[in-house]
């Protein structure tokens, strides 16, 4: 073979077998965020108030991992319910935050998580009344918390009676709570929002599979200067 | 010029690298040691914080001549004992070459003697640490006068803290995934998000987890505690400087293991006392919630959450009172 | 002498090289058996480690709660098996050393079909321990050690039926009687084997006393 | 036996070796076309099998995950790939009496696609596998540092990025453990000592397949999702992660197996094959770091193999080895995983202490200094290493009585690694050192390795280990000491020896750009990393102080700049080696080691005549210096040096 030829080979084999791990590595590590980012600020009038809806399931009934807990956000244009727990928001604005729970609850590992911590006032609504804590050994217990942790924001979302409610997304029929609280962004960044109950079934003591993967029982919130 | 002159006597090249090595490991180690010294990180806040800084600069006074020695050895080898390219070079064997006994006794006897020295001074300096501000389990050996008092107080509820009275503070680090919370037996074991803790005090942090294994890195306070579950892990220092700190979780713990941090105060002893007494009261309603103040708990793998291991399989675990038994005593 | 040299050119031969080989090949043999028992000595102190380890934590009270017993029965069986296939592994060999290469080859027949056995035994109560394996540190190092077991006998029958198979075929390949007792290199190499394997039979026997002694009777 | 051994030298088979018949058999043959077949058919039946048994448990169907299934369908996998490439035909073959006749072997290119026997081929395939694994590693690496360019603008996900390091540090790990053991000790150790075959060249053969089969495995890993844990694996997070954390147990334990049987081969090689008069003290110092090295590797990789194990019933069938609440403990990982894994830092150390040893005499023209420290060095760190593993637990809370005794043998270790020093250094002195790519890259391991060293001494001070461990200064800490030792001198080899196991020079003036490209972005990628250490920066991190973006900028600049320097070792590589080869000259660089003296190629069976060594290889410029080896004339001339040194009869 001539020297060009081997050159061409040798190039040609080499980026057959670059290609193939790159391709391979890049297409399992994709970047950006799980599920994408919703976009809150396109649709919103500078300095108004956010409206931010989202509801929680216990076994999300689609996708990779039907069985899964998960946060749903009801996206605001369309209106509809949509997988997705990264949202982009206003810096400095307040947020006003309805969060429809359709999961059941238990007793709280940390009772700490019972409070309602950070919001405006430090008290949230559940069904109309105001609360600031909730003793999670009683009643239904909570099902999941609200939280993010580099602000010091948590509200416990409290738990229904049983898990009536199978698949995503949930019909405003189903047994469920709403509860209302409102925040404050601070200034540009990224923070990750999670829930603090350890939730996921069938895992070691409720916590990895939907508790550590993204867009299931937490995502970032991508604060963004208007 | 002949080779012989070139190169020089061996005597030359071994005085003049000693001489070079002297003076310049001198000149560094006292620009270090007064210029950089007093400035490395994480500064003097804490007792921890200042010894560590000193015995970081004593490691750093050692080991300046060792790299300085090596680095000046090879690059006096590189400079001048090259042959050009291409040229085949003549013969430096000889007597020596192969090995020289007297260098390598002293060699090995040199580095031996100033490897025991380190370790001694480590030790000492541990012990004189009372720990370091490192995790020492749950039967620490190195604790401040006090220590033992104050646990034992903390655990049986009768804690007591008040400004200057030079007693041990009992602080509990909760960690989970992925966020501390502290709770402070001597004021009722309520538990917060914020860790405040107050100046000039002994600080005994007690570190465990609720699920996998974190450490409690209070940066500028130089602490460092891994939590473990179903362990109370015992962590030493004495606050001397008022301020903000950082505090990271430094055991990767999960997918937010970067974003497990929060800061923290050293305050005035009476602006703590102030804090803790409000925040005591204000926390009352969900400080009734809390499970009962001990060293560890133990997740219940029977609520909504878990199901890994099947129910009823399982003898119903024992918390408390074998935990209280494991106490510092 | 295990691969064979075809169509080798340009390699000296000499008797003496030969020989060199040989031995070489035959010390290989020797130092890679007891190389073996030391690899397998840490593999096993991990597990005893681990036993210990749990045992003197007793995390939670867990270490062994009062419902979780140990299969004595199985246990029993297993053990008295692999002691089996090991002691006539060491009997075979002193009546090979003797000349009795049919003897040893019947003592070795009993060790596999031994071996065998325990093998089943192990792989059955493995699947069928009466307890949950989550439920203390205890049942948890119990399993470990029934894997780990099941690896040990395996290899003891795995070593075992290999050589009383190839000391079948060197007959055949040889020629005549008792040609496993000749100075054939090929016959060297697998007296030098049998030797080795009687070797880590003993070292099998002794940490399964200590093993057995641990999870069946302390 | 009775009988004399003299009646052995008439035997009619001729010395075991590898028979270098062209093979028939072609495409149908078993090579890796048929262990990829193979093992993907084991893929899917260990996967039904899985599915098959896990059906029944609640825990299952309300995870939707069956360990089970991702755990059965690797072990069929692997064991598919195994009877594909034909690594247990011969195993196989034993049950029914048979010896050697599992398999042929090939010439021609082929080979290297094959399970072959010849020790030389399986260093050049080692090669290859090393590559792979470290390209993809590096890859990883840099996505580490992209996503590291800005505190709060983030590339990659939280999770992804939890993904990627764990994976980089495990594929790094597992290719570091054989980087220069793999490739260089198998290839050189038999010429070295002047055999003319591995004592167990199936074992060898089956350490590179497995190692192999470790890559596809560990790679898995993101394709079930990564896992969350590092290299490290700590539990119980481990046993609440995914099924990528399969992958990553049962990766492991797929590589411990390699580096035991590889470790196994080599000790077993050079305590047997050493050729008549090759004693102990003229043993070439690189055969000495692998006999320690290999040592490690058989005794401290079956512990990984224990924990492995352990971890993987945890998952699979629900133990609680390492669940604290339910009698296990989460300090039972620490302690085995740390008692493989500080012998595993040395494993990953000593091969690079050897080649400097061998190459440094080579450019200097002198003979090596303190040869006997040297060796007395090396076999000091391997000792020593299994005394040291709690150092990585000063601040797990441990018994705090262990601190003070883990210190001082923390620091006494640094007395053994000194005497490489002395050797390195006691040989430079008055030396005529020749710029010479490997003897660049020699000097650069000892710069290098002294900055891992002395950082070492602050982490194993407990007071100081406060500050820095589980930061940054600790990953800069063993970036020097991995990649600026071992990895250095795995290149510094690759440069040396290339010429002899190809037969083709690699390009000196490429050479240099990638040494002093490398070496120079080395240390500006991982020298900052000790001051962000100590500035606060845990490791393993997507996000952190806004204060340490400069630093930490800087130090992805360098890396990605590191990263291009492997790019022109590719280019030289694929220039020198493939596209425009330049014929070596049988002993480029005037070399008194046993391994130049053989023909190039080297022929199958390495030495014509079994040599007969006289001396040690290290008598550069001496006047009067004895003949290295008598290689064997006709006549004969040394049949006296044949006397027993071993006498068979002594073994039955």
């Amino acid at each position: 073979m001539s020297r060009g030829g081997r050159l061409a080979t040798v190039l040609g084999l080499f980026l057959v077998v670059v290609g193939l791990v790159v391709w391979a590595v890049a297409s399992l590590l994709n970047p950006g965020v799980p599920g994408g980012v919703v976009n809150f600020t396109k649709t919103q009038a500078a300095g108004q108030p956010v409206q931010l809806t989202v509801q929680t399931v216990g076994s999300i009934g689609f996708g990779a991992h039907p069985t899964w807990v998960s946060y749903l956000v009801k996206d605001p244009t369309s209106g509809k319910w949509i997988h997705a727990t990264s949202w982009e928001l206003p810096a400095h604005t307040l947020v006003n935050m309805t969060i429809d729970q359709y999961d059941s609850g238990s007793p709280l590992r940390n009772q700490e998580w019972g409070q309602v911590l950070g919001t405006i006032g430090s008290t949230a609504t559940l069904n109309g009344t105001s609360f600031s804590v909730y003793n999670s050994n009683t009643g239904n217990g909570v099902g999941h918390t609200f939280a993010i942790p580099t602000l010091n924001i948590s509200v416990p979302l409290v738990g229904v009676s049983g898990n009536p409610c199978g698949a995503a997304p949930c019909h405003f029929n189903s047994p469920h709570n709403v509860e209302t609280f409102s925040f404050k962004t601070p200034g540009a960044g990224s923070y990750n929002w999670q829930c603090f109950v350890p939730c996921a079934l069938g895992y070691l003591f409720g916590n990895g599979g939907a508790m550590s993967t993204q867009n299931y029982m937490g995502g970032e919130l991508e604060v963004v200067n208007s | 010029m002949s080779p012989e002159s070139a190169i020089g006597s061996e005597e030359n090249h071994f005085r003049r690298i000693v001489i070079i090595w002297v003076v310049l490991s001198v000149v560094l180690d006292l620009l270090f040691w007064f210029l950089v010294g007093p400035h490395v990180p994480p500064g003097r806040m804490t007792s921890t914080a200042k010894d560590n800084q000193f015995d970081f600069n004593v490691l750093m006074v050692i080991g300046l001549p060792v790299v300085i020695g090596v680095w000046e050895w090879l690059g006096y080898a590189a400079v001048k004992w090259n042959v050009k390219r291409k040229d085949m070079p003549e013969s430096v064997g000889g007597p020596g070459a192969a090995g020289n006994k007297r260098t390598e006794v002293s060699w090995i006897v040199i580095t031996t003697f100033v490897v025991l020295c380190l370790a001694v001074f480590g030790t000492i300096a541990l012990y004189a640490g009372n720990g370091s501000g490192s995790g020492e389990g749950p039967n620490p050996i190195l604790q401040p006068a006090g220590a033992v008092k104050a646990e034992t107080a903390a655990l049986a509820g009768t804690g007591s803290w008040s400004p200057n009275s030079n007693e041990v503070l009992p602080v509990q680090v909760i960690a989970q995934q992925w966020k501390f919370t502290y709770r402070y037996p001597t004021f009722g074991g309520f538990e917060s998000p914020d860790l405040i803790v107050p100046d000039n005090t002994e600080i005994a942090f007690n570190v465990t987890s609720l699920d996998v294994i974190h450490s409690f890195w209070a940066y500028q306070l130089e602490v460092k505690a891994d939590a473990n579950p179903m362990q109370n892990n015992v962590a030493f220092t004495k606050t001397e400087q008022l301020g903000n700190f950082e505090v990271r979780c430094s055991e990767l713990c999960g997918i937010w293991h970067g974003a497990m941090f929060n800061p923290g105060k050293v305050v005035s002893e009476s602006a703590f006392m102030t804090w803790a007494t409000t925040t005591e009261s204000t926390n009352a309603t969900n400080t009734a919630n809390l499970a009962p103040f001990a060293w560890t708990y133990v997740p219940d793998a029977n609520g909504a959450a878990g199901g890994y291991y099947p129910d009823g399989n399982v003898t119903p675990y024992s918390t408390v009172e074998i935990y209280g038994s494991k106490q510092p005593s | 002498m295990t691969d064979m040299i075809k169509n080798s050119h340009g390699i000296s031969d000499t008797p003496e090289e030969r020989e060199f080989e040989l031995r070489a090949h035959i010390g290989s043999i020797w130092s890679g058996g007891r190389l073996f028992i030391g690899m397998y000595t840490f593999l096993l102190a991990s597990l005893v480690f681990s036993y210990f380890y749990l045992r003197s934590s007793n995390n939670g009270l867990l270490w062994r709660p009062d419902h979780v017993t140990a299969p004595t029965a199985y246990g029993w069986a297993i053990y008295s098996l692999t002691l089996l296939a090991v002691l006539m592994a060491i009997f075979g060999q002193s009546r090979l050393r003797k000349g009795g290469v049919f003897e040893w080859q019947t003592a070795i027949w009993v060790g596999v079909a031994a071996a065998l056995l325990a093998l089943f035994l192990q792989i059955y109560e493995f699947t069928a321990v009466p307890f949950y394996p989550g439920s203390s540190g205890y049942a948890s190092t119990f399993i470990g050690y029934s894997v780990i077991n099941i690896l040990t006998i395996f290899i003891v029958a795995y070593w075992l039926e290999t050589t009383v198979a190839r000391s079948l075929r060197m007959n055949k390949e040889l020629g005549g009687v008792n040609s496993q007792l000749s100075m054939h290199p090929s016959a060297q190499s697998f007296r030098a084997n049998v030797a080795s394997m009687t070797y880590f039979l003993g070292f099998v026997a002794l940490a399964s006393t200590l093993l057995f002694a641990m999870f069946y009777l302390l | 036996m009775t009988t004399s051994v003299e009646a052995g030298v008439e035997a009619p088979e001729p010395p075991a070796f590898i028979d270098p018949r062209k093979g028939a058999g072609g495409w149908l043959s078993q090579h890796v076309g048929t262990a990829i077949v193979c093992g993907f058919l084991g893929y899917i039946l260990g996967h039904w099998l899985g599915n098959y048994i896990g059906s029944a448990y609640p825990y299952i169907a309300n995870s939707g995950q069956n360990s089970l299934t991702d755990f059965l369908a690797l072990l069929f996998m692997v064991t598919g790939w195994l009877l594909g490439i034909g690594a247990l035909n011969y195993p196989l073959a034993k049950i029914v009496g048979r010896e050697a006749k599992g398999e042929v072997q090939y010439t021609g290119w082929t080979r290297y696609f094959r399970y072959n026997l010849d020790h030389k081929v399986v260093g050049i395939q080692y090669v290859v596998g090393v590559l792979l694994f470290f390209f993809t590693g590096g890859l990883l690496a840099m996505a580490i540092r992209t996503e590291l360019l800005n505190p709060t603008v983030h590339v990659f996900s939280a999770d992804t990025y939890i993904k990627i390091v764990s994976e980089h540090g495990t594929i790094m790990m597992m290719m570091a453990s054989s980087v220069i053991v793999g490739p260089l000790g198998n290839y050189f150790v038999p010429l070295m000592i002047g055999a003319r075959r591995m004592a167990f060249p199936r074992i060898e053969a089956f350490s590179l397949w497995t190692f192999i089969a470790g890559y596809f495995v560990i790679f898995s890993a993101l394709a079930y999702g990564g896992f969350p844990t590092g290299w490290t694996g700590y539990a119980p997070l481990q046993t609440q992660a995914g099924p990528g954390m399969v992958s990553y147990l049962f990766g492991f334990a797929v590589i411990s197996v390699g580096m035991m049987t590889a470790g196994f081969n080599l000790a077993v090689t050079i305590i047997n094959y050493r050729a008549p008069g090759m004693t102990w003290s003229r043993v070439p110092v690189f055969v000495w770091s692998i006999i320690a090295t290999a040592a490690l590797l058989t005794l401290a990789s079956p512990v990984l193999t224990a924990a492995g194990l352990f971890g993987l019933l945890d998952k699979v069938d629900q133990t609680a080895f390492y669940v604290t609440e339910h009698g296990g403990s989460s300090y039972l990982w620490e302690n085995l995983f740390w008692f493989f894994g500080h012998p595993e830092v040395y494993i990953m150390a000593l091969p690079g202490f050897g080649i400097v040893g061998e190459i440094i005499p080579v450019f200097c023209r002198k003979p090596l200094f303190a040869y006997r420290i040297a060796a007395a060095g090396m076999i000091g760190v391997a000792l020593l290493s299994f005394f040291v593993w709690q150092h990585h637990l000063f601040q797990s809370g441990i018994d705090p009585d262990m601190r003070p005794l883990f210190m001082l043998t923390t620091e006494l270790i640094s007395i053994p690694t000194g005497f490489i020093f002395l050797v390195g250094m006691g040989t430079l002195y008055k030396a005529k050192i020749r710029y010479e790519v490997p003897m660049l890259f020699c000097m650069a391991v000892y710069f290098n390795f002294l900055i891992g060293g002395v950082s070492g001494v602050f982490l194993s001070d407990v007071p100081v280990n406060v500050t820095v461990h589980g930061g940054f200064f600790v990953l800069s800490h063993f970036h020097y000491t991995i990649m600026g030792g071992l990895i250095f001198a795995f290149f510094a080899g690759l440069y040396f020896w290339l010429p002899k196991m190809t037969g083709r020079t690699m390009n000196k003036k490429l050479g240099l750009w990638h040494f002093w490209t490398m070496f120079v972005f080395f240390n500006l990628t991982f020298f900052p990393m000790f001051v962000i250490g100590m500035l606060g920066q845990p490791r393993r991190v997507f996000t952190y102080a806004k204060n340490l973006q400069t630093l930490n900028d800087f130090s992805s600049i360098a890396a990605f700049c590191l990263g291009a320097s492997f790019l022109i070792f590719v280019a030289n590589l694929m220039w020198s080696q493939f596209i425009a080869p330049q014929k070596a000259p049988a002993n480029p660089w005037d070399s008194l080691g046993l391994e130049w003296q053989t023909a190039t190629p080297i022929p199958a069976y390495n030495f014509e005549r079994i040599p007969v060594i006289m001396t040690d290889p290290y008598h550069y410029s001496e006047e009067g210096a004895p003949e290295l080896a008598d290689f064997g004339h006709d006549p004969p001339v040394h049949a006296s040096s044949f006397t027993a040194r071993t006498d068979p009869n002594q073994y039955e």
